[in-house]
């Protein structure tokens, strides 16, 4: 614990010096002896006056699928930002298995720690073409150094095209990101989550903008994933939630409402009225 | 296979360098073999004056190495700039020896007439010529590497990060112009003798000078062209374009920034310490912001995200300077802040960009 | 004032003995300070009454503060003055006995004081008249020396006015007095006709007979040249002959002279006269000061004694000089330490004062850096546009304050108060032009906006340079805008200052009100949060930006009024100012105008409390310092925006 | 450091090829061209036009009047722009690419500087017309502005004798100017038995503009019962703001005077004079001056300039001057030869506006008087003292201990700017 606060006190950012602590550069030894991946605990956050988590638990198991749905404003991105560092909670603590206090890391650490982020508008790096996206995003050593004097191994080409046809955007691997269809950003997206191999992905609203059977392929796929992944999927779309969730959280301003298969929540009175009832 | 990864569909770059290389050869034929009375003579007047456009040049390549590749605006560059020359012009005060006004054996005129008795420790080693050349590079990128880690591990960005540039640059330009800090004021370093023991006054010191800025300014721009398109330089158009993007994707954005900061002070550096011996004066003016915003007009000139483009600005806006300035002072204002405006505006890529296909560049 | 013109004998006896025999209090102490005061800056009497409200606040703020220094307490037995009473600041002076220690409330009879400044004149001519008529008998040997007064060198000048001086002649001191004034002038014949011009008008008098003589004869009249050291001797010349001048102010001014060259003791019979005549508490106090410092140089240790009594509270620095030299020299140890006694009370409440000064010039500095960054903080802070054309929006204002100065000369007041909305209308125009024509095309390219702005500023600059010359523009300053409150001798308060300060609070204000009040700022704080969203809503954006950009334009444009005060009105006036508004801003946290205005107090506190230390340029360089190393802690400012917005 | 033989080969007809470029100009029977190197842009153009001007007035009288050995005079305007650099890459225009004949120009200390090694390497000849802080004297550079010992002792003296002065505030702007002239003041000041309590020093940046604690320094420096004087050396933009700050501060030029060094017409006529008034300035020159060269001098102006509302100061004279001393030395030597002219030079006296003569010394400076004048409500200056005869300027400062020892003699045998007269050795001019 006293290891972890040395941890928490050196890397704040606002340590002017911190530079010259040894960076701590590991994918993290996750301790997931008790099943459960990742831990939320009693986290709240407020941006100016508006509570974002209001004292939000979460537990999530290795290997699980796990659908989060909710109304707009109910936290989902919040809870997202929490995980992956970009947003420091006010309260509460946030736990990478049993053992990794994820509030005392950067975004960057969390990334390489194993915890992989898709945005709910797809983000890809416009000026690069879909291979080079894929590039960047590969698990390797990511230190300013070696990026410089970097080599491509032929193990890593066939990765990278393993993962192009998993997305299915072999024909457009040299255009550039830029260019590409909507779908296809979403996908690309996709891809370079998968090329980070994480432990955990967090899906913001994946299937966004996407027709009928992309949607369908995108659900197969993260079906796929989930088992050797962890996947955290949040959605609106509750048909295609439907057709992949085994187990669904809702939230509702910034805190658990309900949690359950996908038949309890709907029988759920609480839910159905803050939220399917918005949707008949 | 490298030089194919360096010069492959950049031919902007290729076609200026081949101009550099030649003129590398024609200069030096022109001016010292060439009799004046030949209509090809090159007067020392020119050699002096491209010899200065050249280490603007690598000025202006710093810049657009961390706006046009990171994004990172700086409006502080002249700071670098200026330090590597003051480094360079303390080498040659300190080579005036005892051929000073005052004959003093070691201390400069300044310090005798402020009435120094001794020459302060900052001045120590200045007279050995590499300890000089270290310091062209350590001094400013000690200062970026200190600021800039500052800066970017608290992420101050774009703007304010340009501000605060600007609010060092002012800093130092205040700071030295103040006669105590010991770098000669306002009058700054000047009346320089000798380099290397060759006169700075001789043609051929100024010949040479010139030639060493062309390849040096080679050098620099085969290496910036080596980082942009290595794996470094596709995380720096990542983080231009989506900054959080690729901070998810597990790279440290602030340790890139860092050293690319630091490496394009490096850079100003060594543009300053080319500059000094050329104009043959180095004072507190080349810290004046309005220096650092025009170092940044070549670039957004030339083309910002096209390491060449920078070379181009430089070559480009200096020129008409020295023509207009020449023959319609009043008008040189006028057109520079037009040229600012319309840039900005109308050609957010610069001249290079009419040339080149058009490609989606966001980002600042 | 009128009170005691006619106030009955008996007062007045009563009055001048509680002087002499009693050891004054504060307020009798300074009481001469405030003559002092008043005599050296008349526009600072002429304007006192009406700043009443002010010095009455500064006043309350400076008692309140002063009970924390205990020393200084110590120093003031408490008393009430009968002089207190009659100076219509009663409830004050009352509410804080120490209070004029460091104001007189006399000060605010300056209404009154101004009304006789301005009868004075016709005074000063019946004074005259009145000479001429107690010239018996000819006496051409001082006519003579009169009529040398034109010739040689400012040397032989003074010599002849030493000669006549001594002739004690009635004439002398009006003569001496129009040739100290610039009012004597010589016609070209041989030997010359001296000519006296009256004060107002264009007519005027014969310096030898008295006899009036008409303009033209005195437009003939070339004027004799006198420089500083020959004003400095003509003053001490008929100071003594004035001290029975009629008009208070002349003889508390001829008061301060005598006390600046160190009065000889055989002039102490006749001030013992003046006391006896002096009815005027206020002149009064000055007299019985002048006295004091004569009787230092008695034999008796005793009158010596007393005297350093009674000056123990002044805060005049003759007095404090005087002192000191007693302290050191006095050959009685029993005088020497009283002396030295009453220097440290003194220099206690001095130090107190210099504090206080340096509060001021802090404010002061932070209220001009305010107006300066005010503007910015609106097309910065609100709208995210960097304006480097924002010191050049500065510049335009100052030179539309030149413009309609030059406009209407001899109005000055007038035209500096019509130039407040002509700065802001000018200078907004100029700035909703460039947000029309440039900057509309650069939203979410804050960069870009730097740049293109910054080479707008350059062009206003050379626009103005070719317009009108790079020289700089006279830009003068009314009456009421230059001199000194002069709280007291070791606290002066520039007005100009003053009013800036208030000026900027009232801009902020306005601007406060607007943004939170009006429909405007509604639109203007909608459209910065979230621009579809506001114009889904209905709102012409473009023009809400125009709008925007134009009212920070104006109030940079109002901003230059105010500089045009302080400072010169050129080309480059703008330079000076946009990196330091810029640091403010960042400072304060974009898009706050409170952070804004603590940023700007702040940072004019920092440099001024800064400046003894290390010297100007020294504490200009801390605080950017301090700024850059601010922003690494805080990015975003004193007063952050939080939220996902601000985070992304 | 050996050099490469090469270079060696190289150097030797390089240098005699630069030799032949001045020599080759004379010959032909084109113009005679006049440099002149003034900044018509940027911060110091508030100063620097007017000399432009003033050159251009001068030159077309020559021409009106036969020109000069039979050739018409042509001037040759470039723009340094403020910009100390360019101002050396300029004179290397005008040198090599134009091949002027003379230049007058430069204002600031900084860009003297940056000029004077390229003037030198290049062997011009350049009129320097703006009083400076010494402590330099070039063989190719003639100053025909004031040097310390014609502008600050002479003021500094009359302030004694007239005013009886005993503390002194020496304000400046923070450059070499201030720096070298109030060190020269202390050590004179010093020499006179002025204690160290009694000086007070102090420096701002340039366009300083935020005065208040700094008069208010002043005010309490000067109710020590001393009479206080302030010698000023602030400038340009920020002596606005100072008078300001001092008149609103109530300090009379009867309580504490200041004496400037750089307020001149030119100035005045920006500036609102009513602060000022009653305060000095000591020039070498004044436009009040009462003479008939001057009365003459101001109409051609006016009439040139079209604006009877343009002033006349002290740095115009120095050009008048010093034109008309290369005029003559040019006349005397028959050519424009650079070094026949340089010889030709010293001793060549003209008449100056005051009704003197001004001679060229052999340090390459000149006599002047030296005139105090009180600021008039007008912008104008009632002169109040005036030195009874010229005053040679001192390249060297007697009282800064770098130089006592130096002097300026380019005449043989010393042929030096600065020679050591304890060494005997003449440094700094061995390249």
């Amino acid at each position: 614990m006293s290891a972890l606060r040395n941890i928490q006190t050196t890397m704040r950012r606002d340590r002017v010096f911190g530079f010259l602590q040894p960076e701590p550069d590991f994918a993290l030894p996750v301790d997931t002896s008790h099943g459960a991946i990742l831990y939320v605990e009693d986290v709240s956050v407020r941006f100016d006056g508006f509570l974002a988590l209001n004292r939000l638990n979460l537990s999530v198991n290795e290997g699980e699928l796990r659908c989060i749905i909710g109304p707009n404003g109910a936290g989902k991105t919040t809870m997202m930002d929490v995980v992956t560092g970009k947003t420091r909670p006010d309260t509460g603590r946030v736990y990478f298995g049993q053992n990794i206090d994820l509030l005392a890391l950067d975004e960057y650490q969390i990334a390489r720690g194993g915890i992989g982020r898709k945005f709910q508008k797809p983000t890809v790096f416009e000026a690069l073409t879909v291979f080079e996206n894929l590039e960047l995003s590969m698990a390797s050593d990511k230190g300013a150094w070696s990026t410089l004097f970097h080599r491509l191994t032929p193990e890593q080409r066939t990765r990278i095209d393993e993962v192009t046809e998993i997305i299915g955007l072999q024909e457009q691997q040299g255009w550039l990101a830029g260019s590409l269809s909507h779908g296809q950003k979403q996908w690309l997206e996709i891809g370079m989550l998968l090329m980070q191999n994480p432990r955990v992905l967090l899906v913001d609203e994946p299937v966004a903008g996407m027709t009928g059977d992309e949607t369908e392929r995108t659900g197969e796929l993260l079906t796929s994933l989930a088992g050797d992944h962890t996947v955290i999927v949040v959605e609106h779309d509750m048909a295609f939630v439907r057709s992949i969730a085994r187990r669904v959280t809702v939230l509702h301003q910034g805190s658990v409402l309900a949690e359950g298969s996908m038949n309890q929540i709907q029988s759920d009175p609480r839910v159905i009225e803050v939220y399917l009832g918005d949707e008949t | 296979m490298l030089t194919r990864r360096l010069f492959l569909s950049d031919w902007g770059g290729i076609t200026v360098l081949v101009l550099l290389l030649a003129m590398v050869v024609a200069v030096p034929y022109a001016n010292l073999v060439l009799p004046p009375e030949s209509p090809w003579h090159l007067s020392t007047y020119w050699v002096a004056l491209l010899g200065k456009f050249l280490a603007f040049a690598l000025l202006a390549l710093a810049i657009d190495l961390i706006w046009g590749y990171a994004g990172i605006l700086s409006l502080g560059h002249g700071a670098f700039f200026g330090l590597g020359g003051y480094a360079m012009g303390m080498y040659l005060t300190r080579q005036i020896g005892d051929r000073g006004v005052y004959g003093h054996p070691e201390l400069p005129d300044f310090m005798v007439f402020l009435s120094y008795e001794s020459l302060p420790w900052f001045w120590w080693g200045f007279d050995m010529f590499w300890f000089a050349m270290l310091m062209v590079v350590l001094v400013p990128g000690l200062l970026a590497l200190v600021f800039g880690w500052l800066a970017f591990r608290s992420r101050v960005t774009g703007v304010y990060f340009a501000i605060i540039t600007q609010a060092l640059v002012f800093a130092l330009m205040l700071a030295f112009f103040r006669n105590e800090m010991g770098f000669g004021g306002n009058n700054g370093l000047t009346d320089f003798k000798d380099i290397l023991g060759f006169s700075v006054q001789a043609r051929e010191t100024r010949v040479a000078l010139f030639v060493i800025s062309a390849l040096t300014l080679i050098a620099a721009y085969v290496a910036a062209r080596y980082i942009v398109t290595s794996r470094f330089g596709r995380v720096l158009i990542a983080v231009r374009d989506a900054e959080s993007r690729t901070r998810f994707a597990g790279y440290r954005v602030e340790h890139y920034k860092l050293w690319l900061f630091v490496f394009s002070a490096m850079l100003a550096g060594i543009a300053g310490a080319l500059y000094v011996p050329q104009v043959g004066i180095i004072n507190p003016g080349e810290f004046s912001p309005l220096r650092s915003i025009e170092a940044v007009l070549w670039v957004a000139v030339g083309g910002r995200g096209s390491l060449f483009g920078a070379i181009i600005g430089a070559f480009a806006v200096n020129g008409a300077k020295t023509w207009f300035t020449a023959a319609y002072p009043q008008v040189w204002l006028f057109f520079l802040g037009a040229l600012f405006v319309l840039v900005t505006v109308f050609l957010p890529r610069g001249l290079v960009g009419i040339f080149r296909r058009r490609r989606t560049e966001g980002g600042a | 004032m009128t009170v005691h013109c006619n106030a009955p004998p008996h007062g007045r006896g009563w009055h001048s003995t509680a002087r002499r025999d009693s050891a004054p209090g504060p307020a009798g102490a300074s009481a001469p300070d405030a003559v002092a005061a008043a005599s050296t800056q008349p526009t600072g009497l002429r304007r006192s009454r009406a700043h009443a409200w002010f010095v009455a606040g500064f006043l309350l703020l400076l008692g309140g503060s002063l009970h924390a220094e205990p020393q200084i307490l110590a120093s003031q037995p408490p008393t009430t003055e009968p002089a207190m009473t009659t100076t219509g600041f009663t409830i004050v002076a009352q509410a804080d006995p120490y209070a004029s220690d460091f104001f007189d409330p006399s000060l605010l009879d300056a209404g009154a004081e101004a009304r006789e400044t301005e009868t004075a004149e016709a005074d000063d001519d019946l004074l005259d008249e009145a000479a001429y008529e107690a010239l018996e008998e000819a006496a051409p040997d001082v006519d003579l020396l009169i009529q040398r007064l034109p010739e040689g060198n400012f040397n032989d000048r003074r010599a002849v006015a030493e000669e006549l001086a001594a002739t004690g002649d009635p004439r002398v001191p009006v003569v001496l007095g129009a040739l100290l004034e610039g009012r004597l002038l010589a016609t070209a014949e041989d030997p010359p006709r001296i000519l006296i011009r009256a004060e107002t008008g264009r007519a005027g008098r014969d310096a030898l007979t008295g006899e009036p003589v008409d303009a033209d004869l005195i437009a003939s009249g070339r004027r004799i040249p006198v420089h500083n050291p020959l004003r400095n001797a003509l003053r001490s010349l008929i100071a003594v002959s004035t001290l029975s001048a009629p008009d208070p102010e002349r003889r508390a001014t001829s008061l301060r002279r005598l006390m600046r060259d160190d009065v000889s003791p055989d002039l102490l019979e006749y001030l013992d006269d003046r006391v006896e005549l002096e009815d005027d508490p206020r002149v009064m106090d000055l007299l019985l000061t002048v006295r004091a410092l004569a009787r230092l140089n008695v034999d008796d240790a005793q009158v010596r004694l007393e005297s350093v009594e009674l000056l123990r509270g002044s805060l005049l620095s003759e007095v404090r000089v005087r002192l000191e030299a007693t302290a050191n020299r006095d050959d009685d140890p029993e005088v020497r330490a009283a002396a030295r006694e009453a220097l440290d009370s003194i220099e206690a409440r001095i130090r107190f004062f210099r504090f206080t000064e340096n509060l001021f010039f802090g404010l002061s500095a932070g209220s001009v850096l305010l107006l300066a960054a005010i503007g910015l903080a609106i097309t910065f802070g609100v709208m995210g546009v960097i304006n480097m054309a924002h010191g050049e929006l500065i510049m335009i204002g100052a030179y539309t304050t030149w413009f309609i100065q030059t406009l209407m000369p001899g109005a000055l007041s007038t035209s500096i108060l019509l130039a407040i909305p002509a700065a802001f209308v000018v200078a907004g125009l100029v700035g909703i032009a460039m947000e029309r024509g440039v900057i509309q095309f650069l939203y979410g390219r804050p960069l870009e906006t730097l740049l293109a702005t910054f080479g707008i500023s350059l062009i206003l600059q050379q626009a103005v340079r070719t317009l009108f010359s790079p020289l700089n523009r006279p830009v003068q300053s009314p009456d009421w805008l230059s001199g000194t409150l002069q709280v007291n001798p070791v606290l002066a308060l520039t007005w100009s200052r003053i009013y800036i300060f208030i000026f900027a609070i009232m801009v902020f204000v306005a601007l406060l009100l607007v943004m939170k009040k009006t429909s405007l700022g509604l639109k203007v704080r909608a459209v910065a949060q979230n621009r579809p969203m506001a114009r889904a809503l209905g709102v012409r954006t473009g023009w809400v930006d125009a709008l925007t950009f134009g009212l920070g334009a104006g109030i940079a444009g109002v901003a230059g009024v105010a500089l045009s005060q302080l400072t010169n009105v050129g080309p480059n006036m703008g330079q000076a100012y946009i990196i330091d508004s810029f640091m403010v801003v960042v400072f304060g946290g974009v898009g706050n105008l409170w952070g804004t205005f603590v940023g700007a107090l702040g940072l004019g506190m920092m440099t001024k409390f800064l400046e003894p230390h290390t010297g100007a340029v020294l504490a200009k360089i801390l605080v950017l310092i301090f700024i850059i190393l601010f922003i690494q802690r805080r990015p975003r400012g004193l007063f952050p925006k939080k939220g996902r917005a601000a985070e992304a | 450091m050996t050099q490469s033989p090469w270079l060696k080969s190289l150097r030797t007809p390089g240098v005699a090829l630069a030799l032949t470029l001045s020599a080759g100009a004379v010959q032909a029977e084109d113009p005679i061209k006049v440099g002149i190197l003034h900044s018509l842009s940027g911060t110091m153009a508030i100063s620097e036009t007017t000399l432009k001007d003033t050159m251009l007035m001068l030159v077309e009288e020559q021409n009106r009047n036969g020109g000069l050995l039979g050739r018409q005079l042509q001037p040759v305007v470039v723009d340094p722009a403020s910009d100390w650099p360019l101002f050396a890459e300029r004179t290397r225009q005008l040198l090599e690419q134009d091949q002027v004949d003379v230049i007058f120009g430069v204002w600031t200390s900084v860009a003297r500087k940056s000029v004077l090694p390229v003037v030198e390497e290049l062997n011009g000849i350049l009129f320097y017309p703006v009083q400076y802080e010494g402590e330099e004297s070039s063989r190719n550079i003639f100053y025909t502005g004031a040097a310390p010992n014609q502008q600050a002792i002479p003021a500094v003296e009359y302030l004694m004798n007239e005013y009886g002065i005993e503390r002194w505030v020496l304000a400046g702007t923070d450059y070499v100017y201030p720096r070298t002239t109030n060190r020269i003041l202390e050590a004179f000041l010093k020499a006179h038995g002025v204690a160290d309590e009694d000086i007070m020093i102090n420096y701002t940046p340039f366009g300083h503009s935020d005065w208040q604690s700094i008069v208010a320094d002043i005010r309490r420096f000067g109710s020590q019962g001393k009479p206080t004087a302030v010698v000023s050396t602030i400038n340009g933009d920020a002596n606005v703001p100072f008078y300001r700050e001092l008149g609103n501060q109530g300090i009379s030029a009867e309580d504490i005077p200041v004496i400037a060094f750089s307020v001149g017409e030119e100035e005045l006529s920006g500036m609102d004079t009513r602060p000022l008034v009653g305060h000095l300035a000591a020039w070498n020159y004044f436009m009040s001056v009462d003479t008939p060269e001057n009365a003459a001098f101001i109409d051609k102006w006016h009439d040139f300039i079209g604006d009877t509302r343009r002033v006349t100061n002290d740095p115009m004279e120095a050009h008048y001057i010093g034109f008309n001393m290369w005029v003559q030395a040019v006349e005397a030597a028959g050519t424009t030869d650079v070094d026949t002219v340089i010889d030709a030079l010293k001793g060549v006296t003209v008449p100056n506006l005051t009704g003197g003569m001004a001679e060229m010394l052999v340090n390459h400076h000149i006599t002047k008087p030296v005139l105090i004048g009180e600021i008039q409500e007008d912008g104008q200056f009632l002169v109040v003292w005036q030195t009874d005869d010229l005053i040679p300027g001192d390249a060297w400062s007697p009282h800064l201990p770098g130089s006592r020892d130096i002097i300026a003699d380019w005449t043989p045998p010393i042929s030096c700017g600065n020679f050591n007269t304890v060494t005997q050795t003449c440094s700094g001019q061995n390249y």
